[in-house]
């Protein structure tokens, strides 16, 4: 049985009636997806504690529908990598990415994460995620605030909604 | 008198003969699958993450719906929109275990009596006994999924699962028995309040049901922590909802059947309606409470648990009301 | 099942960050435990030789960056015992209070990821909003929350403005009675809890200190040592403390001598806050230092254990060899010994209850 | 207190035999001195009651540096020689699995740790399997 892809849904033509039910369609899942974003718990250093506390009460993700309920990659739509990648790590960090379903997203915490930040210079740190990873919103800070990775997560939400991420333009 | 009753005596008096039959099963069938779409995301599941989050002094869902009422319904619509993954070394199989128990919540709902006596969808004789068959089911419906997803953790907890049903099955088919004998195997026809006849019955049948659901602090089998998802650790997208949705509506069923068993019956008429939701929400708050305030016990510690005290107790109390 | 292989991945929920343990089992006990670990090495000692010494601040933080102000106070006393000056009174008692700060953050750190690998996910929501509490405090006095670079070579970075005194002591009231009624009958007047822990994952007197275990891990398997006591630095010898030993050695003592610490902690910062003197905060200290060559060893009580630094200096700006001796290294090599014989389900109390830090063992 | 002591790195083992029940491994500090092309090997030992330390020295070659392993008296050594090893090469004979420990397993460059390695844009953009989204 052929498995459908996207691109033969989108290029479904039909009458008006259909047209209507595709648009209908894609509002809903894309204000779902806005709306639920379930991050993969996956926390290496000083970040990964900062995400705790961005995780606990006090900056309580749970308001916009971020839950750390996704333990295994299967059930995760989006993932915070934080902390220092260092070139060890990456490999298990992809192997993680690829076991996530569809339409994933990414978010690179703290300096480490973008450019290596402190350990530029270091001979194991792997300089920048977005060399390996589709990075979508990407948080400063070293460690960012609780209340940086609550803005990240409602910009990426934002993004979802207004269908600005590129691999997933009109992505059923 | 239950809603299938109503709808086929309405339709009927309609003037629609033979073709009244088929489309009251429609009719009821749909109604059925609204409550069971609906009583998790919006009246259990949204009950237990404000409740859940007030005790971990936090706010819960808000900025979906009105008070974070929709948060369940998006969280529904962004699985729809998932992809399904299947583990190469996956059985063909692979989705049959969570459709199954999506089937089996569908069928509680379906058997226990919303509100009172003939509130129920279907008027089912012995339903007492088809419910404890169906919660049976799911200890059966995890082992299968933890075999069928071909991952080291999901046999692991397939492994528990199948251990733990050992523990409770016998104790709360025990206490089914005891609830039947007294007053009767069906929940129309219980009214009398049994639980000041089995108080340690009540106790004993809550545990084991907790247990059997996999919830509260006996989440053996699908310990996040530990296990990562236990049986379902290899299920994505809408395939993963199912279960998701039973998680969410099986202690609200296991609510309403308690109260029914042991707080007196389903009656009829408004008051009794009321009375009945007040003692169910009581009962659903107290497993609130039990799952969010206490950790999870060890696999082996459970069942020496349930068979050094727990199966003792249950065969004290019958003994004693069989003898008075 | 003839011994099948289990990876704990380094990517699992309730690793304490990225450790990985490979595990074979026999049915349901573990026969044999490996761990693998270096997920985190960022080349920290090799940064040390590249960097010149005041600007390596920002690095010791980052290296154990659940209590940083202690490791910033351990690397600001080597330096200063390299040059051998002296600080003032007051930059001493702000110092004492910060460590204890830091110990009393970690423990509750400890205290959520204790909880939630056991089952009980309200205690991780619980022990942060302490930790909250107690990370106000150190916004206002600091500017940073996690890894504030507060304490540096020569004193402090800023001094304590007026209020800050009572807003600690009010703060250090709430959380003993935070601590007192939410945390001890959750975590240890708890039944399943105890059934839990006690009696898991038993570290014996002698196998702790022949594996170098330091800290609250060796203080519950039965050694009385406390190198706040042993060879006192800053003002821990004008304070009294009592030093909580236990000698179950299983995983409820060493959460119980973790909880007793906070305690204590409470009561040394209540002490120190009191009686602070007037005076500067800080030497007045050239940003470029030079370090006459010396092999200079400094070792202090941090809430991991003993972590020690050793700096070998040849007198130009830069360190010529640092090394940083990290407590939990060992406490990784003293896990391995315990999980053999073990249930698998008894593993994750026991890597809680040890609580290392990866970026103290990677460095 | 703090006593140093330079011994031969023949007689590690029988030191460490005399230390072995007062004492116990606090750390092994390894330094490159490069100019005289040979390794100072500190180990450190910490007294199990009071906080007092004894530091026994030894240098060994820089081209052959092999020392024989005191894991076996001391357990904790087991970790540190493993990381000596892993940084500066140093080869511990009787060790029983001595290989790297903090690196990742397939690292082509030599010792990180030792003076003469250079950080070049080789090393810093290696980034071991091919690593692909």
């Amino acid at each position: 049985m052929k498995e459908i892809t996207f691109e033969d849904f989108s290029k479904l033509e039909g009458g008006f009636l259909l047209t209507k039910a595709k648009e209908l369609a894609h509002w809903l899942i894309k204000k779902g997806r806005s709306k639920s974003l379930w991050p993969l718990t996956f926390a290496t250093s000083c970040c990964g504690i900062e995400m705790m506390s961005f995780g606990a009460s006090k900056t309580d993700p749970d308001r916009a529908g971020i839950l750390f309920i996704a333990d295994s990659p299967r059930y995760a739509d989006a993932i915070f990598v934080s902390g220092t990648i260092t070139k060890k790590m990456a490999n298990r960090l992809l192997v993680l990415y690829n076991q996530m379903p569809n339409p994933k997203y990414v978010i690179a915490v703290g300096a480490c994460t973008i450019s290596g930040g402190l350990y530029h210079h270091s001979y194991s740190v792997l300089l920048g995620i977005d060399k390996i990873l589709p990075v979508d919103v990407y948080i400063h800070g070293c460690p960012p605030r609780p209340e940086q990775f609550l803005e990240a997560g409602l910009k990426l939400q934002e993004l979802i909604k207004n269908d600005k991420i590129e691999r997933y333009k009109g992505y059923i | 008198m239950s809603i299938f009753d109503i709808i086929y005596k309405y339709i009927l008096s309609n003037g629609f003969g033979y073709l009244s039959l088929p489309i009251s099963i429609i009719l009821t069938l749909i109604i059925a699958l609204i409550i069971t779409a609906l009583v998790p995301l919006f009246v259990s599941g949204w009950i237990e993450r404000k409740v859940a989050a007030r005790i971990q002094s936090r706010r819960g869902p808000i900025f979906a719906g009105k008070f974070g009422l929709l948060q369940n319904l998006f969280d529904a619509i962004k699985m729809l929109g998932k992809e399904i993954i299947r583990n190469e070394n996956a059985d063909k199989l692979f989705l049959l275990p969570s459709i199954l128990y999506g089937t089996v919540v569908l069928l509680l709902f379906l058997i226990v009596p919303l509100g009172n006596k003939n509130l129920a969808i279907l008027n089912v004789s012995d339903n007492l006994l088809l419910t404890f068959i169906l919660f049976s089911y799911l200890g059966l419906i995890a082992i299968l999924g933890g075999i069928f997803s071909g991952n080291k953790f999901a046999s692991i907890s397939a492994y528990r699962e199948g251990v733990k049903t050992f523990a409770f099955e016998g104790i709360v088919l025990l206490s089914i028995f005891m609830i039947g004998y007294r007053s009767s195997f069906s929940f129309q026809n219980i009214n009398s309040v049994n639980i000041i006849y089995y108080p340690l019955i009540a106790i004993s049948f809550l545990i084991g049901i907790i247990s059997m659901i996999d919830r509260g602090p006996l989440d053996v089998t699908n310990a996040e922590q530990e296990l990562i998802g236990g049986w379902r650790i290899e299920y994505s997208g809408l395939v993963y909802g199912l279960p998701l949705l039973g998680d969410y509506s099986l202690a609200f069923i296991a609510s309403m059947i308690f109260s029914i068993l042991f707080l007196g019956g389903a009656g009829s008429g408004i008051l009794s309606f009321i009375i009945f939701w007040i003692k169910t929400f009581i009962i659903f708050f107290i497993l609130i409470l039990l799952r969010w305030l206490y950790p999870r016990p060890r696999i082996d510690q459970l069942i020496n648990f349930s068979w050094k005290y727990i199966f003792p107790l249950t065969i004290l109390n019958a003994i004693i009301i069989w003898m008075i | 099942m003839n011994g099948f292989e289990i990876n704990v991945g380094p990517a699992h929920p309730s690793t304490h960050g990225v450790l990985k343990f490979k595990l074979t089992i026999e049915g349901d006990t573990i026969k044999k435990a490996e761990a693998e670990i270096g997920f985190l090495h960022r080349g920290k000692e090799k940064a040390a030789e590249d960097v010149t010494y005041m600007s390596y601040l920002p690095f010791v933080d980052k290296i154990e960056y659940v209590s940083a102000l202690n490791m910033e106070l351990l690397y600001s006393s080597l330096i200063e015992k390299a040059l051998n000056i002296q600080i003032s009174e007051r930059a001493k008692y702000i110092r004492t209070i910060m460590a204890e700060f830091g110990r009393i953050m970690n423990h509750l750190v400890f205290l959520a990821a204790f909880g939630e690998d056991l089952g009980l996910i309200s205690e991780f929501f619980w022990a942060l909003r302490e930790r909250e509490l107690l990370m106000d405090i150190i916004e206002e006095i600091s500017g940073g929350r996690l890894a504030p670079v507060y304490i540096r070579p020569g004193g402090v970075f800023f001094d304590f403005k007026e209020g800050i005194e009572n807003k600690i002591i009010e703060a250090m009231e709430k959380l003993e009675y935070k601590i007192k009624e939410v945390h001890e009958y959750a975590i240890i007047k708890n039944s399943i809890f105890k059934a839990r822990t006690k009696g898991v994952g038993i570290l014996k007197k002698e196998d702790a200190i022949n594996l170098g275990v330091t800290g609250p891990n060796a203080r519950a398997s039965g050694i009385n040592r406390d190198y706040r006591k042993l060879n006192p630095y800053l003002i821990y010898d004008k304070l009294d403390f009592k030093v909580p030993v236990f000698d179950e050695g299983d995983a409820y003592a060493r959460c119980l001598v973790r909880m007793e610490e906070i305690k204590e902690s409470i009561k040394i910062i209540k002490e120190a806050t009191k009686n602070i003197p007037k005076g500067d905060y800080l030497i007045k200290m050239p940003w470029i230092i030079k370090i006459p060559p010396a092999y200079t060893i400094e070792i202090q009580e941090t809430p991991r254990g003993e972590i020690g630094m050793i700096l070998v200096s040849d007198g130009s700006e830069r360190a010529y060899r640092l090394k940083i001796r990290s407590a939990s290294f060992f406490a990784i090599k003293a896990m391995e010994k315990i999980l053999e014989g073990e249930k698998i389900a008894n593993f994750y109390p026991i890597l809680a209850s040890l609580d290392p830090v990866m970026g103290e063992i990677d460095r | 207190m703090i006593n140093y002591k330079e011994i031969k790195s023949e007689e590690l083992r029988k030191e460490a035999e005399e230390l072995k029940d007062k004492y116990f491994l606090f750390s092994i500090i390894v330094v490159d001195r490069i100019n005289e092309g040979k390794f100072e090997l500190n180990y450190l030992f910490e007294n199990k009651e009071n906080a007092d330390l004894i530091n026994l020295k030894t240098f060994i070659l820089r081209n052959d540096p092999k020392i024989d392993s005191i894991s076996d008296i001391f357990p904790a050594a087991d970790y540190e020689e493993r990381e000596a090893y892993d940084m500066f090469g140093i080869i511990f004979t009787g060790h029983k699995n001595l290989k790297r420990i903090l690196l990742p397993e397939d690292w082509p460059f030599g010792y990180p740790l030792r003076k003469d390695f250079v950080i070049n844009d080789e090393i810093r953009n290696w980034t071991g399997t091919d690593l692909r989204w």
